[in-house]
């Protein structure tokens, strides 16, 4: 489960539709919460992946919609759990070094998505795929903040919480 | 991803009942962590069991069956068991499967602790 | 975009496991919300799926978790909209017929998922795939009461309230 | 489907503003829309434009970029800008795009219509 080469999770086939972005983003967002993320941190994968799918939309297929996008998802366990997440296209190829976020200085609108792609994901990587169009893999880790407990994301008022193994022998 | 499976309960015992309170979806995948903990609960209850959904979202048939089996286990120790504070989409399942008139249902927790 | 013979708006492959359950109909309930069905039906179709893809990794693969289940999506647009969800594994045949809920009236835990299915899809047929494996397609339509407005489901207090195009040239 | 791209916006006059309040997420399949109902509104305030973001749970850069665009529109026509109400989740994506400092947002709404 652990292995990169290993079946993804969840791969979604989906058209190149602005409208299709918000199915896709809640089922990462929903698979990344049962992982352990926070709350923010759900919504800031599902933003990644969101600003990915929008460029892969606006840029590799030029506002057309019938292109095809596949995203893929796997839970990554063992000694750096975490969410890997490839989005792949067979639109228009463009050298990796050229996707890249204008001067966040320059305030206007636009030009911001490569670099919260980037600001949220520990690992982000473009590539060209020999069979055509583009390749991104992206990977966050769980991190110490993600889990106050271990299986909802809250923070919890009032009355004793017990929730998993630890506690079920305490009868 | 080895805490997905479980699901979070808080529990209080008020009186001589026990209620419970599961946060979060119960499906598939959680209802056999519920299903523990509610027969956990069902011991240290003295005569009720109350089962507060208010931050349950959403539930299946795995959800629904584990009630229904926590029912029975209720009735064959003599207490009693009531469900309260129903989300919507919740309440839906329990009418969908007719079950809203099997189940002993109430608005809050203080009816749920009072109900007959 | 309507015809049943082109390809899905969506089409997830997953894995038989438990677990990636609320990711798959996260996906269907937040497509059926855009398509215009309001909150308690959108619950009520994330149910329909979930009771379908429990019945294949419990009754299918036997609880197996390596196997393969296909979620493939559509939105009708034209005289009837609505969705339309059709289910596909490679797990055990079994006749069609044989897929029946037990009797309402015997309450005991379990075998409620057919019931629900057919409760709240308008169209539910069980096929044997003639590769290996069963289908399941559902269709669900839009109904008068799916849509309180045009673009929000929930029922909205105060202020006044407009959105779409109808309303832009009253500036 | 063809309103899954349009997005319901309340808008009320108050004095010399108007409040603009968008239900729902913003994303690329919203933004033209919610860019229309703006400059709309812009239209008709007076002297300031609040939106009012609490009915917002989720935002990608196509709405931020709405959002700069109707700075720069507010800018150029002498009226104030003012954002309020932002959900935790959104108002993290003005954060990691270092624009919580170039937007003025605040509390409440009666902040926003009193916001020098
Ligand atoms: N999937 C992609 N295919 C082709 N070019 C891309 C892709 N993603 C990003 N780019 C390039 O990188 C630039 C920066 O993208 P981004 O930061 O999202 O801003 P914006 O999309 O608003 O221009 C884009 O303008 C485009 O040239
Ligand atoms: N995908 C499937 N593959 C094989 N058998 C199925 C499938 N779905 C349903 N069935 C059969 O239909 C019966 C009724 O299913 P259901 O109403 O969901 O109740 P339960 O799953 O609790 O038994 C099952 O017990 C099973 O025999």
């Amino acid at each position: 489960m652990n292995d990169v080469a290993s079946s993804p999770h969840l791969r979604l086939e989906m058209l190149s539709q602005a409208r299709l972005l918000s199915a896709a983003r809640s089922m990462v967002g929903n698979f990344a919460q049962r992982l352990g993320f926070n709350e923010v941190e759900c919504g800031q994968i599902s933003l990644a992946v969101d600003e990915a799918l929008c460029n892969i939309i606006n840029h590799g297929y030029e506002k057309r919609d019938d292109g095809r996008i596949w995203l893929n998802v796997w839970g990554l366990e063992g000694e750096r759990p975490g969410i890997r997440v490839m989005i792949e296209d067979v639109a228009r190829q463009v050298e990796p070094d050229q996707i890249k976020s204008r001067d966040l200085d320059d305030v206007r609108p636009g030009g911001l998505g490569v670099f919260i792609i980037h600001e949220i994901m520990d690992e982000v990587k473009y590539d060209k795929r020999e069979q055509g169009g583009m390749r991104l893999t992206m990977v966050k880790y769980l991190s110490s903040d993600s889990r106050p407990s271990s299986s909802s994301n809250e923070t919890r008022h009032e009355e004793s919480s017990h929730s998993g193994k630890g506690n079920t022998d305490h009868a | 991803m080895h805490d997905a499976d479980q699901i979070e309960v808080q529990t209080e015992t008020r009186g001589d009942a026990v209620i419970v309170r599961p946060i979060g979806d119960i499906d598939l995948s959680r209802a056999p962590h519920l299903r523990e903990q509610l027969s956990e609960a069902l011991r240290e209850a003295e005569a009720r069991l109350v089962i507060n959904l208010d931050d349950v979202p959403y539930m299946d048939s795995s959800g629904v069956a584990t009630l229904v089996e926590t029912m029975q286990m209720c009735r064959k120790s003599g207490k009693k068991l009531v469900l309260c504070q129903l989300q919507d989409r919740v309440r839906s399942i329990f009418e969908i499967a007719r079950l809203d008139m099997v189940f002993t249902i109430v608005e809050t927790t203080d009816e749920a602790i009072n109900a007959g």
